[in-house]
Order: C-alpha cells, then structure tokens, then sequence
C-alpha cells in the first residue's frame, strides 16, 4: 500500500494551543510511521484550498480544526470528492441547519464547557475566600464576533448565574481585538464604569485576555487578594504568571489537553486509512483547572 | 520639419526591447518560476494541484480586476473584504428565507452595488479621502455583516447554489472560469474602450482629464460601484463554495488583493495598469501560498518566506527600469 | 463688426486676491486678439473662466452674442472653445493620440477604435506639420513636444474661440515657427483667437488687437496692434518707464574659476568641456533638445556622469549629488518649475528659504522663522513678486510669480560662486525680466560665474559675455559677445544643411530684436 | 509699486479667519465633542477615565507621531504593528537571559532601528514601493517575533521593568507620559527644525527636493529608522504594561496609527503635516472607543458606529475647506 499521508489542519496555527496539536500529532506521526502535513486554515476560503492542497499531495485524509463549524458541510464535500477521509477537533462540524455533521467522526471539546469550568473555577475560590456575591463585579473580557470566544465567555457566566451570581453584576467588557492591550483596554472603561465593587473576578476567551483584565486591575490597586481572573489554554502566557514570585490576580488557568488532541486524533485517522479501525463518532475531553497550587500535577496529568 | 533631433532608427530599436522587456518580463520570470518548481517541487505540477492552485486565488483575481481599476484611477479601497463577507452573509440570508437562488443572488449584488455606490459617492462628490472612506465603509459593512447574521455562520442548504462552487465545465471548476471571464472582460474593458482610457487619465492627471470633458466623478462612482458588484459576486462564490455566509470571512482581503494588483506594476500614485500584469501579480501570491504548503514549511517560517518572496518579486521587477531617470 | 467673444465686467476673487476686477473687451473673429500684463495682472484666470475651469464673481461672458455660464470645461467645449493652458494638462502615461483625444475617443462597436485614432491624429500632425508618433507616451517627450501635443489637442476641437496662454514659453524656433503658422492658418479660416505671451515680439508679429491688464483690471484695448509704440505698451503694462531691458554692462573678468572637463553621460553626445570666468556671465543657446539641460544637469550632478570632472577654483567638486553641488556654492535654477522647482503646497517663504536656510541654523538644526520671514519680504519686494503675504502657498501664485520665487530661491545662496539658469525667464514679464537681467549683472559684479541657458536668442545676445552654442548634444561652437550675432549663433545651431538664411526668416528673427535697443552698443566690446 | 493691490486691513481679515479656522478648527471641535460626551456619557468626565482613555492611546499616539513624518515625506510603513510585537518579544527574551533592563531594552530599540533602516534602505535606495516594501517586512518581522519566541508568551519578571508600566508622576502613568513626550519633541521636529521641513519637502516634491540639495534618500532613511526605533520603544513599554512579551501582539495596529493621522489632516500625497491634528486624530478614536464602551454599544454595532464617527470627523474637516473648488 501507499505510505500513509495526512494533513493536519487548524484555524489560528500561530497560537500555541495550535502549535501543541501539531506538535503532538509530529510525535504520533515519528511512533507510527507515517506523513503528517500541517496547513493553517484562517479562513473559509483557505480552508478550500488547503483540502484541494492536500488532495494534490496525495494525502488520504485530514485532522481538521475549522476556522468555522458551519463550514462543514463544505469540508464533507471538498473530502468527498478527493476521496479524503476526514476526522474533527476541537470544534465540531455542522452542516446548514447546525445538525453535526455525523459522517466526520469528532475529538474535541466543548467551549460551553470548558467556560464553565472556568466559571465553576472561580465560584469556588469565591466561596474560598468568603467573598459575598454581591459585593463581588466579574468582568467578561468579551469577543463575540469569533463563536468559540462567544461559547467559551457564555459557559463561564452561565456557570457563575448558576451558583447564584447576580447577573446584575456582570460586566461586558468587549475587546477591539483578542491581545491583551485591547483587553487591557476594554476592562479599564469597566471598571470606571463600576467602581463600587469590592472584588473582582475576570473571564475571558483566553489566556491573553485575562491578562489584560488583571493587569488593568491591577493599574487600579486591585491586586492578587482581591481579583481572581481564570483563563483558558494554559500555556506559556498562563505558565509565566503563575510562575511569579508573588502571586498576581491571575488564579488559574484551565488547561486543555493539546496533547490528546494532536496524537489520539491523528493516529484515530491513520487507522481509519488503513482500516485497522473505524474511529469512535465523538470523544469529549475536559479541561482541567490549574492553579498556582496544583500546576505542576496539573501538567503531568495533562501529560506535558 | 521636425520637433525631434532624435534619429528615429537609433531610437527606435532600443526602446522596442526596452518596451517588450517591460510588457513580458513579469509573464516571462513567472513561466520560469513554474517551469523550476515543477521540476523541484513534487506535486506541483499535477493537474488537481494547479487548478486547486487557480481555485484558491479565484476570489482574489476576481476582485483584483476591479481594483485594478480603482488604482489606476489614482483611488483604494479597503472595504472589499468587508464587501466579500456581507455579500455571503446576506445572500445566505436571503436564500433561507426566500428559497429563490435567483433572489439571494440578486440580494448579494445588489448591496455590493450600493456599498460600492456610496464608497464612490463620498470619494467622487464629498470629497473625502479614499483610504479613510473606505476604511469606513470596510468598519461599516463588517458590522452590518455581523448584526444581520448575529455574528453566526448562516448555513446553507439549497444544493443548486452549493453546486456553483462545485460545477466543474472542460475540468476547470466555475469559480475558476468566472475569474478567467473577469480577466478577459476587464482587460478589454481597460484597454479597449473609452472607459478604460478615462480611468487611466483621470489616474494620470485628474485635472487634465476633466478640462478634456472627462466626467470625472462620474466616472470614479462608476468604477467603486463596478468594484462593488464583482466583489458582492466573489462573495457569493466563496459563500456557495463554503457553503455558508461567514461575517468574518476574508479578513485583510484588501491587502492582498491590492499587494497582487501592485505586484502587477498597478502604480498606486494612479495612470498605469496592465492586466496582465495584475494576472501574474495573483498567480504569484497563489503560487508562494501552494507551494508553501505542499514543502509543509513551518506555519512561522511561511511569514518569512512569504514576505522574502514578496521582497524579491518586486526587486526583480525592479531592476528593469533601473537606470532610467524617475 | 460684432464681436464674437465678449466680456462685460468679469470679476474673480480669491481669498487675499483680487486677480480680476470689472474686465470688460471685446474680441473679433478672424483676428487674434492679445492679452497683455505683468505676471500675476489676471490673464490667466480670464481664460480659465473661459474655460469654464472658474466660475465668475461678476460679469458677464458672451460667446457669439449669447450670454454663457459653463459650469464644467465640457460646457465649454461644447460651447466651441479650446484653451491651451499655461500649466501644460497632459496624462504622462497616455499616448499622443489618447491624449488629444481624450474626451473625445473615437469607438466602433462600443470599442476603441485605435487604427482611426492614430490615423487622424497622426493626419492632424502631419498637417501642422509636427513630427510625433501617435504612438509615443507623453512621459517621453521633451516639453516642448508636450507643448505642441496640448497645441494640436487644442486644435482638434476645431472650436470657434482658440485661447493660447503663453504656448511659447516652452518652445523654442522651429515649433515656434509652426505654431506661427497655425495661428495665422487660424485667423484666415475666421476663427476668434486669444493669445497671451510676454514675447513683445511675438505679439507684434501675430495680433491685430492687444488688451493690457494691469493687476487685476483692464488698462486699455489697442484695436490696431501696429499702431502702438513698444515703449507705451511696456509702460501700460508695468507702470514705469523701461528703455533697455538688458541693462548690459561691462565688466573685468577674473581668471577661469568654473572649470568643466570631459562631462559625459546619458543625453550628451560625447564628453564636454567648457569654462567661464569669475564675473563673466556665459550664454548657452541651442534648438529644443540641444542637450543643454542635459549638460547642466550633469554638471549639477542632478543626473549620473558617466566621466569628466567639475573644478571650482581649481578644487575638485564632489559628486555625491546636488547637495554637493550646492555645497561647493555652484546653483542651478531648473527649467521646468512645476516638476523640479515648486514645493506646490509649501509657502512662498518655505519655497524661498529651502536651501538657504542650512547656513543660518541656530545650533545647526533649528529654523530662525523671523529671519526666513525677512528674506521672503526682501526678496517679495525685490522680485515685485504678487502675492498676498509670505505664507500664500506657492500653487496659487501666477505661473510667472512661480518663477520668480524660485529664482529667489537661488540668488540668496549667500555662498554663491556659480550661478545656473536654465530658462530663467520663461513666463516671465518684461518689468521682470529687467529685474532678474540687473540682479544677474549684480552677481556677476560680485566675482561670481553665470551660465544663462535660454532658447531666447535675444536674451541670450542682450546679456551674455560670451556665448556657447549646442547641438545634438554637443558644444558645437563657441562665440564673444563681439562675434555673436543672430547669424552666427543660428548657423552654429541649427543642423547641418539648414541655412541660416532659412531660420532668419523665422518670425521671430528680425522682429526679435527690436527688443534690444542695447544692441548697437555691443560692437565697444 | 505695491505687491498687493489689496487693502491690507480688508485683506488680512478674512486671512486670519480662515487660517485660524483651519489651523483650530479640529482642536476646537474636539473640545466641544469632549464637552458634549462629559456632560452626557456617565462616567465619562472623570479622572481615571481620562486616564485610562490616554494610556489607550499611549501606543498609538508614540508611532503616530513618526508614522505622520512617514506620510508626510510621501512613504507608508504596515511594518509598525510587527515591530510593536517584535521588539516587546525581543525585549523580554533578552531580559530573560540577561537579567539587563539596560540591555534588553538597547536590543528592542537596536531591532526596531534596524528594521526602520531596512524599510528606508528598500524604500530609498532600492526604489521598492513603499506599501510592498513594508508588506513584506511586517510579514517577516512577525515571523522572527513567532520564530524566536516559539509562538508563546515570553514571561517578564523583572519589577524595575514591569514597574516602567506602572509608575505614575503626577497622577499621569508613564506611557502616557512618554508619548506626550514624543508630541512635544516631533511636533518640535516637523516645525522647527530643518529635519522637518526637509521631510515636508521631499513629500511635497521630491525632484524639487533634490535639486534644491536635500539628501533625499539619506532623509528617507532617517524617517524610517526613527519610526522603527520609537515604534519598538512602544513595544518596549507595551510589554511592560502586560508584563510579557507577546508575538501574536498589535495586529492591525498599523492602519489605526495611519487612520490616526489622516484623521489629523496628514495627506497621504505628502508634503501636509501638523502634529496638532495628529494628537487630535489619535485622541478622536480613543474617545470613540472609550465613550462606546461607557454607553454599552453592543460589539457588532461599534464596527458601524466607529464607521460611521470616522467619516463625521473627516466630513466635517472637508467642510471648512469646501466652496474652495479645486
Ligand atoms: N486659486 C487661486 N487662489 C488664490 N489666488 C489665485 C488663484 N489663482 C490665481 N490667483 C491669483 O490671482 C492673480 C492672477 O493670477 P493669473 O494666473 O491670472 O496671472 P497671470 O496674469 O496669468 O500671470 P502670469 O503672467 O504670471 O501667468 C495672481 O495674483 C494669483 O496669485
Ligand atoms: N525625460 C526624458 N526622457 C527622454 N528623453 C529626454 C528626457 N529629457 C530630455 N530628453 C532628451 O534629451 C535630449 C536633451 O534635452 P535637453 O532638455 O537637455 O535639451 P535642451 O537643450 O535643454 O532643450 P530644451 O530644454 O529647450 O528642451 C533631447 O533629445 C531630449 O529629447
Ligand atoms: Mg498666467
Ligand atoms: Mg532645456
């Protein structure tokens, strides 16, 4: 038989959640013997064309994490007719109408979920603290034109509602672009807007995000003992902060597993190409939480 | 007797290759650049890789034809990415309301041509500079893009419009023949008729043209609301191919595709334009993108590599007016 | 006879201007009607409101006895009336033929007819008698065959009223001699022509009836041009009395201090050496695209030499481009002043102090405003230079008012050892042009060298000491002020086979030099 | 004989006002737009808000001060947001290894010096068209800033650094602080000394320029490197306000800062500039940021309403120069 050849594809190949996927999926491709092409995908249109690549490389199959869910009813066809096996992560693919997608088997996680973890996360430390709720303002770093942000920042506040946080004290706090200045940015107008709560806590689609938001806090005198900011990711930029010397207002970051991901789904395809084994429909994976107290176990466990 | 001292044989024999230089070197480096990275790169020349090749750089030819005009008509204009997404959105839209394929294409071009209407209208007749109306209307029509649809993908399900982007005529996929149609009828539209050659001279120098009688505003209204139209339509394409309206679909479109028209030595400063030009200028940025790919270079690498590719082109297109005094 | 072309009490205004001022005259078909007048007097904006480029402030226009109110230049082509504009208005990218058609492109099928564009652009120019190809892009003509491309646009509109705001400035005899022609061709065929020019000669040689504008407003219509004596004309016009406009005098000559050897490079035949003495002031003369602009480019290092060497008192001049230049104290005041001389948007003051400005810097960085401002004046008042305050920006000045800033840009190098200027008073008004011809002899009387290149034959006769004669590129001939004579200087220019004889009987010839009462005193020297 | 026929006093008036208005016209109407939203916008008018409205734009207002004798001297550079990235992710790498403020930050401001002189050097000497030439470099150096810090955040630890972010004197943090700085000495730079109206000149017309012996290239080349090593100063200070050097850091931020000045009157055809305009242009779209997340404006509708307030601000400065035909 031909050797195997599968591409990996993902939306935002710069961001290191990304980078780990495709490190990993290198390691399964080194184990396993076979050809792993890695394509970014920043958009629709590049999402055609990197299929139509792959085709021409002579892959039989693809990873794929979509720069949109709903393109998957174009990723199915794109497959079809180049004879190209697919399997999703991260994001889920739907077709039209925002049914899934069932012929593309799917490794991922939820971003309503991994948010509420996030919010589940700091409802926690809330109660750790003894904070009272009401005192208490919880700013969402927020960037609704990207659907996961929306996801991720919903799952977070629905958690916080859930566990009885006035919603009257949630805070939008919308960002021009997802880096940390313009998040920086976004919160400093919140916190003008509401400088009558005593705590804080802060949400936000990513790690970068959160930053902003604590360090804004922070230009306030809201420091470590009176802001907790839960990001999402757990890389680098999570790893530097709970890394200080003193503890800052970013508590904890929830780490998803991008070693799952990259390897399991990868080596999930290579079978299917070579019929060892036709791959399970769907495969949730959960995020976990990692603080300044558990990161070290966190990361084994997570296997980095 | 004659004005000029020159020796009209003398003269002319240089000026001739001079000329031919000019006009085919850019087709010329570029056949060149197949020929070695077919022979280098493995996969490239295979029949599924060049017209996946020319699909990929489908929307960007299309909607540098117009831009092409835009330039040389001594204007810019930001808000095609802008225009790309809001034209799928609404046509997806529309489309799942209406169920007529006919009315959401109607739909989608319809708002291209006003969009493009008003970039000109307020460029032409207010006056205002043309980076900052258009970065405008590009802020604008993304916004509009987002609240019609809600910041959602509008999925589509009608299989006569998905078939669009699918349809493949001789082997060559529509999306790909739609941009060749572009290319041949805004080729003859800039070089053979009246509009083209106004466009070039209201771009090489305004004032001239209008004391000539040249509708000049007429004119740049005209061009913007071209532009708008086949954009609204590469828009459409890309929703069919996609299947879906995206509101945030081609982010920093417009820097390609004028960064192609440039590469094909449009002259921003306005009054030069070849269309052939503006073809190898897109084959370029399509061709670096493939190949790229298919060499597997390293996501950060592709930054380096893209910008070096970038640098080089221009170099080359460089060194043949070298010497002649600016 | 009833006028064809009136104007009743035109007026036009700018912010700070009044540049045209209740005028009112009246111009006959079949005749050629000029229009005289310092620079900045309003001439050009009487044309523009023509053209239908400005709207009036007052007044009324009549064309064939109709009131007209053109809102656009189309209006006013279609209402049968070309201008050739004293700011040449071509697209460099365009062809000769695109270019005269423009606007007016003949099509087939909704196409370009391109073969028919040629033909008859190409059959119009044969005719005047033009030798262009229909094919050529305007970016690579000279200027005076952009002159002659505006000329046959102008033409081709076969419009009853023909306005020409000073065609000349850019040509030199041979094209002059068509256009000559044209305009005589012109009023034969009875059309109504207006025509602009500071050339006193050229005037007499072509109009029937002369207007004189004097800052703003109509001093008065001569119906009969022959009938006016030149010295009335001249005082109408400036306000003064002006006997000899050349105002030449003798001067010592210090040793050789300008030494040019073997300069060579693109546009100029062969390597080039000349010299000129300290307090000499030299004349280069030559036909359109004699390689004289060329040559002082490369002296200038403006252009890349590709051989020869500059000496300035025997010390080497570097070559690192005209700050070099500049720096060793050689100035060159270019020919073509839209593209290499104006900051357009810039001040009158910033025009002026642009280069001047590195000697006086406090701490060798900081501007000094109050002494910038200063020399602006002095040189506003000295130059008559009309403009409403230092800080008018330099694009709203009338074309010869340009000139004249950008020649003060150069007679205040306080450094100055060698003085270039390539056309000089091109556009230029005769009260002017004596002003810059005594400041040209005061720079000389300092020690300095003057190069003047000119098309102008008599200016060149009326100023130089000595005068160098190009052609094809080359020095092909070198004559003292003693020896030069319209004769001479023409059969060293002119190719060979052409008899001077044929060129003297150019129109500019005999006539030119009534302009020249100094003459008979040229033959002490 | 006089120059002027005019009557001075008559004359002078109407000079004055129209100069006046011109010259204050921005300043006066951003003042009565600050008014209006402090009287109406809760929260608006008070200290931290003001504060923290300037330390926005701290960034923005630093570049846009080069980036306005860029534009003014006819060129363009997209490089600005990378080099932000680059010299922040440079910087933190540096202070990592080293445990030198000093010396991180001489490399932050080295880089940017270097990549300013690599844009001058393509751009003047090499003849690149300035937007390809700083295309390509944007693309590179934010592939170097992926490259070296492998894709992820680097860390800052240091407290002298972070603590540069942080400081305030006089109430007022000093970013902001130092671009007030740099308003004061570029504004300086453009009007009162040589530098500037040589950078004017080569924007108004450069063959002018040359003749009337200014260094065109060499001034060129200087523009680009002070705007490289202010732009990586901004990055310097951006990466201590966020404690991190950050690659993925100030995308788009280029046309911001380029909005920014046209905002402010700087003409993109070169030869226009006035710091004064700047400085509005820059506080003009930090208002409108602030002020729309004080009223809540939901995400999608602030793309339309910056749209919208974009072409206000420059509708309303054409007014003034309307009845003026051209
Ligand atoms: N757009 C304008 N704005 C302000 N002033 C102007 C404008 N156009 C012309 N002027 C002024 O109007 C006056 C008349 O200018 P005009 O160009 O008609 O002079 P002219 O007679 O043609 O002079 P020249 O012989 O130098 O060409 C001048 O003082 C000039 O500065
Ligand atoms: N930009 C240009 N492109 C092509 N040819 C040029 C250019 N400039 C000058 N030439 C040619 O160089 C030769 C010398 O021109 P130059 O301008 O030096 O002549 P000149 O004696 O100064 O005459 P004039 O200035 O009256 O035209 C001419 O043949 C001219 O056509
Ligand atoms: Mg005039
Ligand atoms: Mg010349």
């Amino acid at each position: 038989a031909d050797p195997v050849k599968i591409g990996f594809l993902v939306k935002q190949a710069e961001e290191p959640w990304f980078q780990d996927e495709w490190r990993y999926a290198e390691v399964a491709a080194k184990e396993k013997g076979f050809t792993l092409v890695k394509i970014g995908i920043p958009n629709g249109e590049k999402t055609m064309a990197a299929i139509d690549n792959l085709a021409a490389q002579k892959a039989q199959g693809f990873v794929i994490c979509a720069p949109d869910v709903k393109l998957g009813k174009a990723i199915e066809r794109a497959a079809k007719r180049n004879n190209l096996k697919v399997v999703s992560v991260d994001d889920r693919l739907v077709d039209g109408s925002g049914k899934p997608i069932e012929s593309i088997p799917h490794m991922g996680i939820s971003g309503y979920q991994i948010g509420k973890q996030v919010g589940e996360g700091i409802i926690a430390e809330i109660k750790a603290r003894k904070w009272n709720m009401a005192e208490v303002g919880a700013i969402r770093v927020a960037y609704d034109q990207l659907p996961t942000g929306k996801e991720r920042t919903t799952g977070a506040v629905d958690a916080l509602k859930a566990a009885g946080f006035p919603a009257a004290n949630i805070i939008d706090a919308p960002q021009a672009k997802t880096d940390t200045e313009n998040a920086f940015n976004a919160t400093n107008i919140a916190l003008t807007k509401n400088a009558k709560f005593k705590h804080w806590v802060a949400v936000g689609l990513n790690d970068e995000a959160v930053l902003g938001a604590v360090r804004a806090a922070e230009g306030r005198g809201i420091k470590a003992d009176n802001m907790i900011g839960i990001g999402i990711g757990g890389a680098k930029a999570a790893e530097n902060e709970l890394n200080k010397p003193q503890p800052t207002g970013f508590f904890g970051s929830v780490m998803i597993s991008a070693r799952e991901h990259g390897y399991q789904t990868s080596i999930n395809l290579v079978n299917w190409i070579t019929g060892k084994a036709t791959p399970p429909a769907e495969v949730l994976t959960k995020g976990m939480l990692m603080t300044r107290a558990n990161q070290a176990e966190v990361r084994k466990a997570m296997g980095q | 007797m004659s004005v000029s001292q020159l020796n009209p044989a003398a003269a002319a024999s240089p000026l001739i290759s001079r000329q031919w230089l000019s006009e085919y070197s850019m087709p010329l480096a570029y056949l060149v650049l197949f020929a070695v990275l077919s022979a280098t790169v493995e996969n490239f020349f295979s029949v599924t890789n060049v017209i996946g090749l020319m699909l990929s750089v489908a929307q960007i030819g299309m909607v540098a034809c117009t831009m092409m005009l835009c330039l040389a008509s001594r204007d810019f204009d930001l808000s095609v990415g802008s225009t790309i997404a809001f034209a799928g959105v609404l046509g997806a839209i529309v489309l799942e309301h209406s169920g007529s394929v006919a009315i959401a294409v109607a739909a989608g071009l319809g708002a291209g041509a006003l969009i493009g209407a008003l970039n000109g209208v307020l460029i032409a007749y207010l006056r205002v500079n043309a980076l900052i109306a258009t970065l405008a209307t590009m802020l604008m029509v993304r916004g509009l893009a987002f609240i019609v649809s809600k910041g959602q993908a509008v999925g589509i399900n009608d299989d006569s419009f998905i078939d669009f982007g699918d349809t493949r005529i001789f082997g060559l996929p529509l999306p790909v023949l739609v941009a060749g149609a572009c290319f041949v009828v805004f080729g003859i539209l800039l070089n053979q008729t009246v509009f083209g050659r106004n466009t070039l001279a209201i771009g090489g120098n305004p004032e001239a043209a209008r004391l000539a009688g040249v509708r000049v505003e007429r004119l740049r209204v005209w061009i913007f609301l071209l532009q708008g139209v086949v954009t609204a339509m590469a828009g459409l394409i890309l929703a069919s191919r996609i299947t879906s309206g995206q509101p945030n679909a081609a982010q920093g479109f417009e820097l390609d595709v004028i960064s192609a028209c440039v590469l094909g030595g449009v002259s921003l400063q306005g009054g030069k334009a070849r269309i052939f030009g503006v073809l190898i200028g897109v084959l370029i940025m399509g061709t670096v993108e493939n190949v790229m790919n298919l060499l597997d270079v390293d996501a950060f690498y592709q930054y380096l590599m893209r910008g070096l590719i970038l640098l080089v082109a221009v170099l080359l297109d460089q060194l043949k007016t070298r010497g002649e005094r600016r | 006879m009833a006028a064809y072309l009136e104007f009743d009490q035109v007026c036009k205004f700018f912010p700070g201007v009044k540049a045209l001022n209740g005028v009112s005259f009246a111009a006959h078909a079949g005749q050629v009607h000029g229009l005289l007048g310092e620079n900045g007097a309003g001439k050009s904006t009487l044309l523009k409101i023509l053209g239908g480029q400005y709207k009036p402030d007052g007044g009324r226009l009549l064309v064939d006895g109709q009131e007209r109110h053109f809102t656009s230049a189309k209006d006013a082509i279609r209402a049968g009336v070309a201008i050739i504009h004293q700011e040449l208005q071509y697209v460099p990218e365009l062809t000769v033929a695109e270019n005269v058609l423009l606007g007016r492109m003949p099509t087939r099928f909704g196409f370009l007819d391109k073969a028919r564009a040629h033909r008859i652009v190409a059959e119009k120019l044969a005719a005047i008698g033009v030798d262009l190809s229909p094919a050529a892009r305007l970016a690579d003509l000279s200027i005076a065959q952009r002159q002659m491309v505006e000329i046959c646009k102008a033409i081709m509109q076969d419009a009853q009223v023909i306005a020409f705001d000073e065609p000349t400035s850019s040509l030199s005899h041979r094209e002059t001699e068509i256009l000559f022609r044209l305009v005589k061709e012109l009023r034969a065929d009875g059309r109504t022509l207006i025509y602009i020019s500071h050339r006193l000669e050229e005037l007499y040689e072509l109009c029937d009836a002369c207007t004189i504008f004097r800052d703003g407003r109509k001093i008065v219509t001569h119906d009969v041009m022959a009938d006016v004596p030149r010295d009335r004309l001249i005082s109408d016009m400036v306000g003064r009395e002006l006997s000899d406009i050349y105002d030449y005098r003798e001067r010592p000559h210090t040793q050789a201090r300008l030494q040019v050897q073997g300069l060579d490079g693109k546009h100029v035949k062969g390597p080039q050496s000349f010299s000129v003495h300290g307090g000499e002031v030299l004349g280069f003369f030559g036909l359109v695209g004699a390689g004289r602009s060329e040559l002082m480019r490369l002296l200038y290092n403006a252009d890349a030499r590709t051989a020869g060497t500059v000496l300035l008192d025997g010390a080497l001049v570097a070559t690192g481009g005209p700050a070099d230049a500049i720096a060793a104290g050689i100035v060159l005041c270019p020919e073509d002043r839209k593209e290499q001389g104006i900051l357009a948007t810039a001040s009158v003051a910033e025009n002026i102090n642009i280069s001047v400005r590195r000697n006086d810097l406090r701490g060798g960085v900081f501007l000094r405003h109050k002494r910038e401002a200063a020399l602006a004046d002095e040189f506003i008042a000295r130059l008559r230079i009309k403009t409403p305050n230092h800080q008018q920006e330099i694009r709203l000045l009338s074309g010869g008012n340009q000139q004249k800033v950008i020649l003060a840009r150069w007679l205040a190098e306080p450094g100055l050892k060698v003085l270039i200027l390539d056309e000089p008073t091109r556009g230029i008004d005769v009260g002017a042009k004596n002003d810059i011809y005594r400041i040209i002899h005061e720079v000389a009387e300092r020690g300095c060298c003057v190069i003047v290149v000119s098309s102008e034959l008599p200016e060149v006769l009326g100023i130089a000491d000595r005068v160098i004669v190009m052609r094809e590129g080359a020095i092909c001939g070198e004559l003292s002020r003693a020896d030069a004579n319209e004769t001479e200087v023409l059969r060293l220019a002119l190719p060979d086979g052409a008899t001077p004889a044929a060129a003297t009987a150019t129109p500019t010839a005999p006539a030119a030099y009534i302009e020249s009462p100094a003459q008979p005193t040229r033959s002490i020297a």
